[in-house]
């Protein structure tokens, strides 16, 4: 159920150019079912900034309650909300959306983890929960540069993991596509979460596998009430338009016209 | 006695809270999270004749304590809207204002006379100020002579009472409110949106995909009381008031300026507990002002 | 090269930035604060014939993102103003845009005949928007033939071009604009504030004693940006933009939406020194959008 | 010199009902001349709220570079700065305005002080003063309850004091006013700071003695550039009106129509 609390924040810190990592404590970790859900936040308690920022949840510890988001401090709000200090609260709304699909892979299985950017964080608890059900991951993560890497590491302790940076200046050079045309994975499912223009090679990379990709879009009110993120369909799917923040924001590849 | 009753034409109403047309879908979503037997009444997302697919995206963009808007009234359309959303609605134990809205005048009277006929929908909105469609909307509303015409029009098919929803986007939003009443309304929304833009300031190009968008939330609080101010002096149909309600204080001012009941729009992405919060807020802020019902507020800045 | 500098009828601007009318005072208090010829150019509070002292108080009152007023166009007169503030002006090498007011369409046109011969006047700014005054200022600015005929005198009399500053309070701003530009202005202002109004929620009156104030800052940037959009795509003369204006981002927003330099108003108040900060960040700004110069950025929101 | 500084919060307490004492460090302290000129506050980096807040300047400690505030926290404003933490920059514009004039009152003189509310604190800095310079000070305080009395032992240790309340509950009843027509102090000069209907009835307890009186209204700039502040004098003034921020907002008796 979705559940509005004030969290609490146990750890922040950044851990590269602008990304922070944010652990949060609260019983709405609870509720958290699926990777690739997120949580609304209001970075503050005045009315500017108004509205709430959508951000995913990349991994979740239920057995302490609490969770980690992981975000890039761009805008006015990410940068009001990277000065939280542990011990302060932070009113959050979740869990929203319906995340990664984890049957559509199967124990001895591999799935194929593609990001880019701030696309990464949720397929980190999805990695986690794969590896869990006994799926072997393959991830490819995309950066802009060498300053904009994170969690290299933690993907490396799940599987094999490439890093690809668009200026060469670490992992290998281009985006995330090259490098899979380069190493031709061999895998059952993929998930993506990253940039439209992403999403939109892989589809057109893979045309007959499985796949999932997460999307992102300007949000009201993050519920399914307010029309703001609609995105269109392909004329593979009966509606007209989907919403991104309580239809998705993960579709199966062909759902969405991209 | 419940020191929150506010009783308008339709509508008998437990307390003034009501979610503002579309900000609240048509209410599942809220229904998740909340008893919606706790409104004072619900104000459905603008339903026309037809399904529509509103404008392309980004459509929302943040302002300074406020927001822009251009969904472009995206809806599954009237049938839809009478055989799933209001049927769904019944199990509570609240009154739906329909929000009616079209491009042609023909439009507004076929949703109204089929809309009105739905046991729970207790009054009509007329979407008269929506500045997001090409067509309809808005010019309906800045037109005191077309509003009128639409208004009376109607109400000769309206099997329930016909509140008009005032755009604030006017150089005299006085003389459409009287023009409206002379044409037979029962009542006033007011107000929709202030038209704004809000430009990317790397590319120069206006964020949402439409141009402009509709302004709403507490930044545009003080033009919606001074207009619920100006058009309740001069009018003596009911209005219900909104424009950035966030809090039990800001109900008291809309009560206080002249409205009797109030809608609830952007702060409800913010907060979507906020009208429950709202109505459980009010009776202890009465009592700090020293009022033992929100009747005896309205329009308590003229007296 | 300076990448800053601005080309308009009447005045050659540093940089586009000045501080806007009744914000600013005659500059006297800022100019213990910092030197005033860093400025692109100072409007100096509205100038009438006679001393007027304005409204009682309070004459403000805080909103969300935003601020009322209704000072009232309170000033020490045209003698006061062409004896001693103009004259202290002259120290620094700043071109003055004189906001000029008035009940009768005879006052403006006394006022600006007088005022435009001083030194340092290089341009007017026809105020035909305040709305805190009974008489005179907003009707001139609600009605497009009323604002050409004002246009008109004003012009046949002053010794300097003549920008004329609109009121947002309108259906169709671009009307307006149209009838001033084919009246003979020189250039637009644009927006004067918003009326708005804000309650005390203990007593339900309006915190201003006027009742209504004028709505600025933050709040009304969409609203500006918008009208700035429109108008500009209709008219030849240039526009001055403001509404909001509280950083080096806000200014390259109103270029693009098609003004070419902005007023600074509010912004003054909540820090004093906002103006040589805007003109000192400008550079980094326009080298991070890849600009080299503001005129580049001019309208480019519809390019 | 008016100068815009972001001062340190050094401590920061409750010490009355709502009533907060705030100690501030910086250069701006230097800057600081006159007890009963003010500073102006912006409370947070947001918009909301927008404007700053008028703060007497309650003390000066010159050689520490410090200056200590007390306010109510009652609005919006208020109760955000009552938030700062120790360590905590505050955006203080300041000093502002003119004070109440020492130099009125001569060494061996008595010097009567009378502070209602809020308007207590500029007294506090300005009977400092007026002992320094060997002038015998008396203080009447008017306080609404038991609950609202701040500054008692301060005031005392610099001289005779009088704490009145509203409701009796602590010191003796009523207005400050009541206490003055039965105790009948003597003295030579009058300093009072406290609502407009407390000021109005100093001045008419005591209509031939010289005073000085401090006060309030609604501030746009806080620098005498936007005319918000006005108010309107007597005829005895050849001016039409003066500004609170930047003419006062202390004024000789009789100034200011009441
Ligand atoms: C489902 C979903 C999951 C996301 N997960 C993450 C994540 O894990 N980490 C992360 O860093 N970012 C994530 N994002 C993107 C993140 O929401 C935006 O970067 C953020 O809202 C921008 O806010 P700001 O204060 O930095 O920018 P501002 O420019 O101040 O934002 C202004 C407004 O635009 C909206 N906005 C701006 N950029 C975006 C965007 N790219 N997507 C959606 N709304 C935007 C903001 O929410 C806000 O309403 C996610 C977005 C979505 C839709
Ligand atoms: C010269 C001067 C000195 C002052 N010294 C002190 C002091 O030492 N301690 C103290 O507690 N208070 C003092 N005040 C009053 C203080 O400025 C207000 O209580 C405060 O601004 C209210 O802000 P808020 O956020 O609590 O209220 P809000 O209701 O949020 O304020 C909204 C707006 O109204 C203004 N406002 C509200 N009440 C007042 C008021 N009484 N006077 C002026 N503006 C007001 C605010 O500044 C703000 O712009 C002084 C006022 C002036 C003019
Ligand atoms: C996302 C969004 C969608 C809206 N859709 C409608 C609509 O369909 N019909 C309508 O009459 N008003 C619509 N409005 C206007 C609101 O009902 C309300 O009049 C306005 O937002 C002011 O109230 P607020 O400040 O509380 O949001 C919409 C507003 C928003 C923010
Ligand atoms: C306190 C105050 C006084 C003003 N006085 C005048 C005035 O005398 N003449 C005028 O044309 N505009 C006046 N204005 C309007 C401003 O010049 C400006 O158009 C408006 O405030 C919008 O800009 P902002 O949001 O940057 O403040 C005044 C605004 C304020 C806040
Ligand atoms: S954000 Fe409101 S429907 Fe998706
Ligand atoms: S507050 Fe602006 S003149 Fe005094």
């Amino acid at each position: 159920m979705i559940q509005q609390e004030k969290m609490k924040v146990i750890h922040h810190r950044s851990i590269a150019t602008n990304i922070y990592e944010l652990v949060l404590h609260g019983q709405l970790v609870n509720e958290m079912k699926n990777p690739g859900q997120f949580v609304h936040i209001r970075v503050s308690d005045s009315y500017e900034p108004l509205l709430r920022r959508p951000i995913s949840i990349c991994s979740i510890d239920q057995e302490n309650l609490e969770c980690t988001l992981l975000y890039r401090a761009g805008g006015r709000g990410t940068q009001l909300l990277s000065l939280k200090q542990p011990g302060d609260m932070v009113d959050v709304l979740g869990p929203l959306g319906n995340g990664f699909p984890l049957d559509a892979s199967n124990s001895g299985e591999t799935a194929l983890l593609i990001g880019g950017g701030i696309g990464v964080p949720p397929l980190y608890e999805l990695a986690s929960r794969l590896q869990q059900k006994g799926v072997r991951t393959i991830h490819v993560l995309g950066f802009q540069s060498i300053g904009d890497v994170f969690y290299e590491e933690q993907f490396k302790a799940l599987g094999e993991t490439h890093i690809v940076t668009a200026d060469g200046s670490y992992g290998s050079k281009g985006f995330v596509t090259d490098l899979l045309m380069q190493e031709k994975p061999e895998f059952d499912v993929f998930y993506s979460c990253g940039p439209t223009p992403m999403l939109k090679a892989i589809e057109q990379t893979y045309p007959d596998k499985l796949g999932f990709l997460s999307f992102e879009e300007r949000m009201g009110c993050g519920i399914g009430a307010c029309y703001a993120c609609v995105c269109e369909t392909t004329d593979a799917v009966s509606q007209d338009y989907l919403k991104v923040c309580s239809d998705g924001p993960v579709f199966k590849r062909g759902v969405v016209a991209l | 006695m419940n020191r929150l009753q506010i009783e308008l034409p339709g509508l008998s109403l437990k307390n003034p809270i009501i979610p503002a047309s579309g900000c609240f879908g048509f209410g599942q979503e809220f229904a998740n999270l909340y008893d919606l037997s706790t409104l004072g009444a619900i104000m459905i997302k603008a339903t026309t004749l037809e399904t529509r697919r509103g404008n392309p995206t980004p459509r929302v963009a943040e302002t300074s304590s406020g927001m822009l808007n251009a969904i472009g009234l995206q809806n599954p359309g009237l049938e839809h809207v009478m055989e799933h959303e209001l049927p769904w609605l019944e199990q509570f134990d609240v009154p739906i204002i329909a929000n009616v809205a079209g491009t042609e005048m023909t439009d507004y009277v076929a949703v109204a006379e089929r809309i009105s006929t739905a046991n729970n929908v207790k009054a009509l909105e007329l979407n008269i100020s929506c500045p997001n469609v090409k067509c309809g909307g808005i010019q309906f509303g800045t037109d005191a002579k077309i509003a009128g015409e639409l208004t009376a029009a109607v109400k000769a098919v309206s099997e329930v009472p016909v509140y008009v929803k005032l755009s604030p986007n006017v150089t005299n939003i006085v003389e459409i409110a009287k023009e409206v009443e002379a044409s037979g309304a029962d009542g006033i929304t007011m107000i929709n949106t202030l038209v704004g833009m809000r430009l990317n300031p790397s590319t120069g190009k206006p964020i949402i995909a439409n141009g402009t968008g509709g302004l709403s939330g507490p930044a545009v609080k003080p033009v919606a009381i001074r207009m619920v101010y100006e058009v309740s002096k001069e009018i003596s149909i009911p209005i219900i008031g909104m424009g950035g309600v966030t809090n039990a204080e800001d109900v008291i001012d809309f009560l206080s300026a002249g409205a009797s009941a109030v809608g609830v729009g952007t702060a409800n992405f913010v907060d979507p507990f906020v009208c429950p919060k709202i109505i459980e807020e009010l009776p202890q802020k009465l009592d700090e002002i020293g009022y033992s019902k929100l009747t005896d507020l309205i329009g308590r800045s003229h007296r």
